[in-house]
């Protein structure tokens, strides 16, 4: 059973990336990406990563594809379907990804399965509790860490978006006008 | 509550995002007091990394950073940098109105994000800090946005920087994987019984490789770096070619030293390959280019081609020479570009009788020059000196001599600029501006390049000291 | 499951994120091809974490999300910037810089 | 012998607080400075000579700031200093950059000179290709791009080789010995696995400096195309860095090796060809600095010949011919300047007949000429005849083959003194051109005085450098392979 | 201080007044007889007065091996005599000869010059001191061949004499390194008693080459006739009394060391004969009066060496000073036709000047019958005395006894020609010092003979020599030399022609027309001295450095730029490719690893 499910959600996942990568339409491939990625938090779910798959899903989902979403819409959907999709170098690039797929496939065959852990306890807390615990014990600098850098994704996404002062342009277009 | 001691270890990172968190808040219009604020910020982090310095070993947050004096070192690596682009960033930012507010906060920000990458022997510390800088990066590269050169640089320098990010994720989950840790001593310790060629571990040393090699824009991965460089503001290139350098190759040589010693069979051959083709493509491309900024990007390539070399050779006076090289490469790549940032374009007849022009500026030109091209009695020639010793010493002959002979090659396309300095130009050009920020950035640089090339002693002893 | 069907999983999506990044000419969908790299990373903590036993992969996963999020604003934002600036977003047409 | 380093120093920090615009205190600066430095050294040489010095620079290394003296660095450093004042005397009115050049290559060159330390040779002989490479670049006249360039091509490429032999040496030493260091010495005196390849590589390094026959091309366009004080200083002290410096540390390197003979062969035919080429091109070009040019190579040949003669005679000769050589090119090279700077031209068909508006100019310049075609009695011909006598004491045929070249050397000098000096006047310009002045006696005066002190009494000289000679000498006789 | 232990101040008289002319640049009329004479004064003093045989003084060391030590025993002491003696009337002869020119300090001090390097010649007590005024000369000489400097002629001739000189000169270095290298000393009191050796024979005849270009010996002699373009007393002083004698002086004083080595003798005799013949001649078929008298210096120093060769120096240097005397008095006396004629130098244009210049007419007799070895005058005995010595050798006397016969009758044909037959130009006699100067020398000419040992020769030879001077004389007047001969003769034997062919062979090259050019355009007037080929040679050199050498640098340069072309368009500026090649580079990474991996386990 719990076969069945990793297949589907795996099959979604690969599915949902592939079409991803594909689709002229970008409002399409936006839709392939969120079926992707709910593929992959159905594979955190069934690694019993329940704290993972509720982020993914929030942040994911409802928050980045949002994002990605009204760029989307923001820019000409239109113009862009008129335009050749696919790069020339596509044969070289498929036969790149092959050779990076037939090596990692090989060295990953060769390799697993990965050495037994030691044994341990199953810990009686939760997924949530345990996740909170060690991520606030042992990784509470990256967590502060984390903060400098979502505070300078923030600054950043406004100051590139930002459209400068009209003040400014003014006096920038009568200087290359003088 | 998190003890005194564990905020002690990121003192540095700590003063730096207060002040530049202020520095966003304050919105000061007035680009002097924004300098003199950053700068204020950038001398507590000396002071904090001089108290840090006495307390070699401290480990922080459960051994997620570790005050050693090779951290310390690069970090004042990269300090020397930050400070040189603070001082000459406010007339450049000027001239394009843009604010010096945002841009300095970001540059603290990037700062702080690199001292965790410097002094983080934790894949997640590291990762985050890594973070934090390639963002602030990105954002400083496009920083003016009305500039299509500025956009399409940061685009690149993003688009190729994420790749990186993930393929150095890819690897340091593997790394996870193998050993069910993330701290590299515990890495170590656990990879200790095992195949130094297990398939896994050559695969996330494969990837963690390529994100690195792309960090320190080592060919064939270096090939957002001209572009980026190029595109950026010239405050922002000489930042992003040396503090960004410096905190990945920190990383590289934290990795290489401690999980990844052991493989090194493995690894070797990847990176002379990387070390040579930065050092032909890097020379080669440099050789006809007529932006100066350009040049000095490829010519950067290069340099980490020599850098990588050290690491070949990979004993006592390869690391020394590694470190010693990023130290100085940073204060002569960083004056070269920030010399540049006065400059309104970047195309070598710019510089067309400068000397006749501002001798002092062309005399410091050519210290940079001389010294990038590795010839006494300027910085650049000792770490380059180390860098051959230590392959003399563990018998790479061809390599040192590939090395020596790319000196030659190098010194063609630095020669260019000094002779377009020496020429006369057809239609007198303006002076360059020369506000004192810049003065004292660029005459800084050009001195200690000078005096640590005639007297590399102290260099040496801290690189040494850096080591132990 | 094994960790192994996981990584297998994890090494295709990155393959795919990768040839996105390759063979797409669309600015946005190579970001998303981006959040696809991530994406793989994220499966391979998960399924480490999982043999390991222990929710380290999985708080390291919450990190990788984090970055893909910065990672994505940033990226938007640059997007927005060079489309006002140039009002395309086609990856190799924009090669102001080169050489 | 640090204050001999420090004062030109000094001097560059003078000729930066000087008003911009006024050259004429800059030039009184630098002259200044350039004349205290030559002081010193003359009064070591009235008095006694200074100990060694031996500070620690890069104790991290094992390189040290070691300077010593002794009587061949004495004469180089009087040669050094006074050529460097005679050259400041002859540029006025140049801008203070001109004069820090030449001050900063002073102090580059007594450090040379002086050095008794493998790295602060080498950290010597790089620093002064930067102020060269200006002083022809921005000073020289129509092809001094290329020129400079060339130069500094050539010279680090050189310099690569010498770094290279250089580590060699240090890293066999100290793997033989556990002590890394960098002083000469040692480095040198000890027999040594790799000795060979560092030889080489030294040799090499040098030779393009000196420059030695297939490496020169680079000498003859630098030459012609500096200003005079540059030409001057690059054949009188530049090109004595190449030979002084094969001297210091090629030479002790044959001690008691089995291939020194064979390569001793190979670099005395060199030598020789350098003489004769040099002389036959010399006797082919119509540009009078080019001329002066090849005769250095021709006049270097004799150098190298005694250098590698490994017979102590020959060797105090290569030295003493090598001051010489100082003396008399730049001698050669500043009347060719006044010329230029009274027609600006170096073209010989432009000449011919300037004895009657100059005679005092011909006067000196013919003097000039026959010390260095090697007449007796004037310097030149004591430093030819001590390298062959000793040359021909070990290898008479290529001693022979190199007579050849002071046939020649006459041959070509004559042909200079005939076509600017003799002959009726041809062109009007030439007819008033003024005789030299007080400020141009001044410079040759000194270097004619030096010259025909050595063609007369070379003894003291002689004496001064056979010290210095035995020094290499006898550890080479001694140092046997163990 | 008495005046023989001071005699090395002879020497240092001239030299002062050659510096204090220098500086001064006036009362050069004065000081430069005045020196010499006091030179000449003190030679007198020291030679007859009593005094040890050898007289030695060291001033100090010069070059390691070799001091600055004077010597004066009879040999130098008869030329230190010959030197300031004839030197003093040649600088008196000079206040004439060369009154009005404003060139006076100059030509007096180059005299004065020419005098010191000359009597350091003599009196070195070393031979690498001697070559210092061997070389020295060589200078003085090229100053005052080259006097007047505006004419080209004269430089060219002045360069070929020093260059010709300078070929010698290697040699005789050659030679002294042999013998430093043998002996270790070049000390004429360490070069006696020698042992026989092939180095010593080397040393010898190197020694000898550098002789026969002073002394103006084949092959070298070529210098000489053109040097008659200088003053005609420095023909008279250099040219023909003093500094060409030098060769002979150094084989006299080197007897010791060749008396060891008569094979190389024989070699010396054998090109002195040859050189006699030639010389003797050309001098008989030339034309200009001045360079008769130079074909007939060579000729007469040819004998010279001839009796040095055979081991006489006494008779040589017995002719040296007789030669002296009657070649200087000939030379002189030949300057003052050219002055009474305006500088025509031409015989052909002259003739008939008996009756304008009748002093000048006997003068230039007397000299004449000396050189022709008119029986009771100077050059009768000594040159008896040379013939005597080659008794041994019948070849060698044959040659000799056909020289004094030539010898005779180009004498003969000189006073016919100048001063008998139709008169072509008016002339007449000098007065002042151009005449009175001659009178010494004419007396010395008449009896200077006997003060040299008298021949005690078998009486054949004496016949002979007197037979053939007196018929030489007679037949020499109105000589008609054999057509093809006299083509040979005039053109010099073809010696200059066969010294460009032999250039030119050497370096294979044989295009004249080129060759010409290069002469013209490159070096003027060295092709002549130093040949066509090293010309040539420094030519292709110059070309070779110009072009080949600097020619691989700029294409080395070239390629290099080029190939930064490549790696400069592989980056084209597309994000995608550069995320392609950095994968590529993954992706082979990758493989490598995993191959390298499987071949592991």
């Amino acid at each position: 059973m719990t076969n069945l499910i990793f297949y589907c959600f795996a099959a979604m996942t690969l599915a949902g990336a592939l079409l991803t990568v594909t689709r002229r339409n970008l409002v399409h491939a936006a839709l392939s990406l969120i079926l992707s990625l709910l593929g992959v938090a159905g594979l955190f779910l069934t690694a019993k990563a329940e704290f993972l798959f509720a982020a993914q899903i929030l942040l994911y989902v409802g928050a980045v594809m949002i994002l990605f979403l009204f760029v989307i819409f923001l820019v000409n959907v239109e113009s862009e379907q008129q335009v050749r999709p696919f790069s020339r170098q596509w044969p070289l690039a498929i036969a790149t990804l092959l050779a990076i797929l037939l090596a990692g496939a090989a060295l990953f065959r060769q390799g697993l399965p990965l050495p037994a852990p030691p044994p341990r306890a199953a810990s009686a807390a939760g997924n949530t509790e345990q996740v909170a615990d060690v991520l606030f014990y042992q990784y509470a600098l990256p967590f502060e860490a984390a903060s400098l850098l979502l505070l300078v994704a923030i600054l950043g996404a406004v100051l590139m978006t930002r459209r400068r002062d009209a003040a400014l342009l003014d006096a920038e277009s009568e200087e290359t006008s003088a | 509550m998190i003890p005194i001691n564990d905020l002690f270890t990121i003192l540095p990172a700590l003063v730096l995002s207060i002040f530049a968190c202020a520095l966003l808040l304050m919105r000061l219009e007035e680009a002097g007091l924004n300098v003199g604020f950053a700068l204020a910020g950038e001398a507590l982090t000396a002071l904090a990394l001089w108290r840090q310095s006495s307390y070699a070993g401290l480990a922080g947050f459960l051994g997620s950073v570790i005050l050693d004096p090779f951290g310390i070192f690069l970090n004042a690596a990269c300090w020397l940098a930050a400070v040189f682009t603070i001082l000459v960033c406010a007339h450049s930012l000027a001239h394009e109105n843009e604010q010096t507010g945002d841009f300095l906060g970001l540059v603290l920000l990037a700062q702080a994000g690199m001292t965790l990458v410097v002094s983080g022997v934790e894949i997640v510390t590291v990762f985050v800090g890594l973070e934090t800088a390639a963002l602030s990066f990105y954002i400083l590269t496009g920083f003016y946005r009305a500039r299509p050169e500025s956009n399409e640089a940061a685009l690149k320098y993003f688009l190729l920087g994420a790749l990186s990010t993930g393929l150095l994720l890819y690897g340091f989950s593997l790394l996870y994987g193998l050993t069910g840790s993330t701290r590299f001593a515990a890495i170590a310790a656990r990879l200790e019984g095992r195949d130094p060629q297990d398939p896994v571990l050559l695969l996330a040393l494969v990837t963690l490789l390529a994100g690195l090699f792309f960090k320190v824009a080592a060919a064939p991965f270096h090939m957002w770096a001209p572009d980026a460089y190029q595109g950026a503001p010239t405050p922002v290139s000489a930042f992003l070619a040396t503090a960004s350098k410096v905190a990945s190759f920190a990383l590289l040589l934290r990795l290489c030293a401690g999980p990844l010693a052991a493989s090194r069979s493995a690894w070797e051959p990847l990176v002379v390959a990387a070390a040579l083709l930065s050092l032909t493509i890097g020379n080669f491309a440099a050789l006809t280019q007529q932006s100066v900024k350009r040049l000095l990007a490829y010519s950067s390539v290069a340099h980490g081609g020599y850098i990588l070399l050290g690491l070949v050779a990979g004993n006592r006076t390869g690391f020394e020479g590694m470190i010693l090289y990023l130290l100085i490469y940073s204060i002569m790549t960083a004056g070269a570009f920030l010399l540049l940032a006065s400059f309104e374009k970047d195309d070598l007849g710019q510089f067309r009788g400068l000397l006749y022009r501002q001798p002092w500026v062309a005399v410091a030109m050519l210290v940079f020059l001389v010294s990038l091209a590795g010839l006494p009695p300027t910085a650049g020639f000792f770490p380059k000196y180390q860098i051959f010793l230590s392959l003399i010493q563990t018998r790479h002959y061809v390599y040192a001599l590939i090395g020596a002979l790319y000196v030659a090659v190098s010194l063609y396309y630095y020669f260019r600029i000094a002779r377009e300095m020496i020429l006369e130009p057809e239609t007198p050009l303006a002076d360059v501006p020369s506000p004192m920020g810049w003065r004292a950035a660029v005459g800084v640089a050009s001195i200690l390049t000078l005096a640590l090339g005639i007297n590399p002693q102290p260099a040496l002893d801290w690189a040494r000291g850096a080591l132990r | 499951m094994s960790t192994g069907h996981y990584l297998g999983v994890s090494l295709l999506l990155l393959c795919i994120g990768l040839g996105g990044m390759l063979l797409r000419r669309n600015l946005i969908i190579i970001l998303m091809s981006l959040e696809l790299i991530l994406n793989a990373v994220n499966l391979n903590l998960v399924a480490f974490s999982q043999h390991w036993n222990h929710v380290t992969g999985q708080v390291f996963g919450i990190f990788v999300i984090t970055v893909a999020v910065a990672e994505a604003a940033v990226g938007l934002a640059l997007l927005i910037a060079l489309y006002r600036n140039r009002g395309a977003l086609l990856a190799d047409e924009i090669r102001l810089l080169k050489w | 012998m640090v204050t001999l380093l420090l004062l030109p120093l000094v001097g560059v920090l003078l000729q930066i607080v000087v008003p911009r615009r006024n050259s004429t205190l800059a030039w009184y600066a630098a002259l200044a400075t350039s004349f205290c430095t030559l002081l010193l050294p003359l009064s070591w040489a009235a008095s006694t000579l200074p100990g060694d010095i031996n500070l620690p620079w890069i104790p991290a290394v094992g390189a040290s700031f070691a300077l010593q003296m002794d009587g061949a660095a004495l004469l180089f450093s009087i040669l050094t200093g006074l050529v460097f004042f005679l050259a400041i005397l002859a540029s006025p009115g140049k801008p203070a950059t001109f004069y820090a050049l030449h001050l900063v290559m002073l102090a580059a060159a007594y450090g040379f000179f002086l050095a008794g330390d493998a790295l602060l040779l080498f950290l010597c002989f790089e620093a002064v290709l930067i102020p060269m490479y200006f002083l022809i670049g921005v000073w020289g006249s129509q092809n001094r791009q290329q020129a400079a360039f060339r130069f500094v091509l050539y010279t680090v490429l050189g310099s690569v080789a010498l770094l290279l032999g250089i580590l060699t040496l240090y890293l066999a030493h100290g793997s033989a010995t556990g002590n890394f260091t960098f002083a000469l010495a040692p480095l040198t005196q000890t027999a040594l696995p790799w000795r060979g390849f560092a030889f080489t590589a030294i040799v090499l390094g040098f030779a393009v400096k000196v420059p030695m026959l297939p490496l020169h091309s680079w000498l003859p366009l630098a030459h012609t195309e500096a200003p005079t004080s540059g030409s001057v200083i690059l054949a009188a002290i530049l090109l004595k860095m190449g030979t002084y410096g094969l001297f210091r540390m090629a030479v002790p390197l044959l001690g008691g090796e089995a291939w020194s003979a064979s390569a001793t062969n190979v670099l005395l035919w060199l030598s020789a060809a350098a003489i004769l080429y040099g002389g036959f091109a010399a006797l082919g070009q119509t540009d009078a600095k080019r001329l002066v040019a090849y005769s250095s190579i021709s006049h270097l040949g004799f150098c190298t010949l005694g250098l590698f003669s490994q017979n102590s005679a020959a060797l105090s000769g290569s030295l003493l011919q090598q001051i010489n050589h100082g003396i008399s090119t730049s001698l050669l090279f500043f009347l060719v300047g006044f010329l230029y700077e009274r027609r600006g031209t170096r073209d010989l068909a432009q000449f011919g007949g300037l004895a009657k508006p100059m005679p005092r100019l011909s006067l000196v310049f013919g003097i000039a000429m026959l010390g260095s075609a090697g007449l007796p009695l004037l310097n030149g011909f004591v430093g030819e005849f001590t390298i062959l006598r000793g040359v021909f004491a070990v290898h008479p045929a290529v001693a022979s083959f190199s007579l050849l070249g002071i046939i020649l050397a006459a041959a070509y000098l004559l042909v200079l003194f005939q076509k600017t000096m003799l002959g009726p006047v041809t062109l009007e310009a030439n007819r008033t051109l003024p005789d030299l002045r007080l400020r141009e006696w001044l410079i040759v005066l000194p270097l004619l005085g030096w010259s025909i002190w050595i063609g007369i009494s070379p003894g003291g000289h002689f004496r001064l450098l056979d010290a210095s000679v035995a020094a290499v000498v006898k550890p080479m006789l001694a140092g046997g392979r163990p | 201080m008495d005046l023989s232990t001071s005699f090395w101040l002879i020497p240092f008289y001239p030299l002062v007044s050659a510096a204090l002319i220098g500086i001064l640049r006036r009362g050069a009329a004065l000081l430069a007889p005045l020196s010499v004479g006091l030179g000449f004064l003190h030679a007198l003093a020291v030679y007859f007065l009593p005094r040890p045989a050898r007289l030695e003084h060291r001033l100090g060391e010069w070059i390691p091996g070799a001091s600055f030590g004077f010597l004066f025993d009879d040999l130098s002491g008869l030329l230190v005599l010959l030197v300031t003696g004839i030197g003093l009337l040649i600088h008196l002869y000079s206040l004439g000869y060369m009154g009005g020119k404003e060139t006076f300090a100059r030509y007096f001090g180059s005299l004065n010059l020419f005098v010191f390097f000359m009597l350091l010649l003599v009196m070195a007590d070393n031979l690498l001191l001697l070559f210092a005024g061997w070389e020295g000369v060589g200078l003085a000489s090229y100053l005052l061949i080259g006097f007047d400097y505006e004419k080209p002629a004269a430089n060219q001739a002045a360069n070929k004499a020093f260059l010709y000189n300078r070929a010698g000169d290697a040699g005789f270095l050659a030679g002294l390194f042999l013998l430093f290298a043998q002996f270790g000393t070049v000390e004429f009191a360490g070069l006696s008693n020698l042992e026989a050796s092939p180095g010593l024979a080397a040393a010898g005849l190197l020694l000898a080459l550098g002789a026969s270009g002073k002394s103006a010996q084949f092959p070298l002699f070529v210098w000489l006739p053109d040097a008659m373009v200088g003053p005609t007393p420095v023909s008279a002083l250099i040219h023909a009394a003093t500094m060409v004698t030098a060769g002979v002086y150094l084989f006299a004083r080197l007897a010791p060391l060749y008396s060891v080595i008569p094979e190389v003798g024989l070699v010396v005799a054998a090109f002195g004969a040859v050189t006699a013949l030639i010389a003797a001649t050309i001098a008989l078929v030339d034309h200009d009066i001045k360079r008769i008298l130079a074909y007939s210096t060579i000729s007469q120093l040819g004998l010279m060496f001839l009796a040095c060769g055979v081991g006489a120096p006494e008779a040589a240097m017995f002719h040296v000073a007789t030669h002296a005397f009657f070649k200087a008095l000939l030379f002189l006396c030949a300057g003052n036709i050219i002055h009474a004629l305006a500088g025509e130098q031409d015989i052909r244009y002259m003739g008939g000047l008996r009756q304008s210049m009748p002093w000048t007419y006997r003068l230039m007799g007397v000299g004449a019958l000396g050189l022709a070895g008119f029986p009771g005058l100077a050059g009768f005995f000594s040159k008896e005395a040379i013939l005597h010595a080659a008794e041994g050798y019948p070849l060698l006397l044959a040659l000799g006894l056909l020289v004094s016969f030539l010898t005779a009758c180009y004498s003969a044909r000189l006073i016919w020609r100048v001063f008998w037959g139709e008169q072509q130009q008016p002339g007449h006699d000098l007065h002042g010092w151009e005449l009175h100067t001659l009178w010494p020398l004419a007396a010395g000419v008449i009896v200077v003979g006997y003060f040299g040992h008298l021949s005690s020769g078998p009486w054949w030879l004496l016949a002979a020599s007197v037979f053939l001077a007196l018929a030489g004389l007679y037949l020499g007047r109105e000589m008609r030399v054999f057509e093809p001969l006299q083509t040979l003769f005039a053109r010099k034997w073809f010696i200059d022609e066969i010294y460009r062919a032999l250039w030119l062979r050497t370096i294979g090259y044989r295009g004249s027309a080129l060759v010409a050019g290069v002469d013209e355009q490159r070096v003027g007037g060295v092709a002549g001295v130093a040949g066509l080929g090293t010309s040539l040679l420094s030519w292709v050199s110059a070309w070779v450095d110009r072009y080949l050498v600097d020619g691989l640098v700029k294409a080395i340069m070239l390629i290099t730029q080029g190939l930064s072309y490549p790696f400069r368009l592989a980056q084209t500026g597309g994000v995608l490719q550069y995320a392609l090649f950095a994968l590529g580079a993954l992706a082979a990474s990758m493989v490598y690893l995993w191959a390298k991996q499987g071949e592991i386990r």
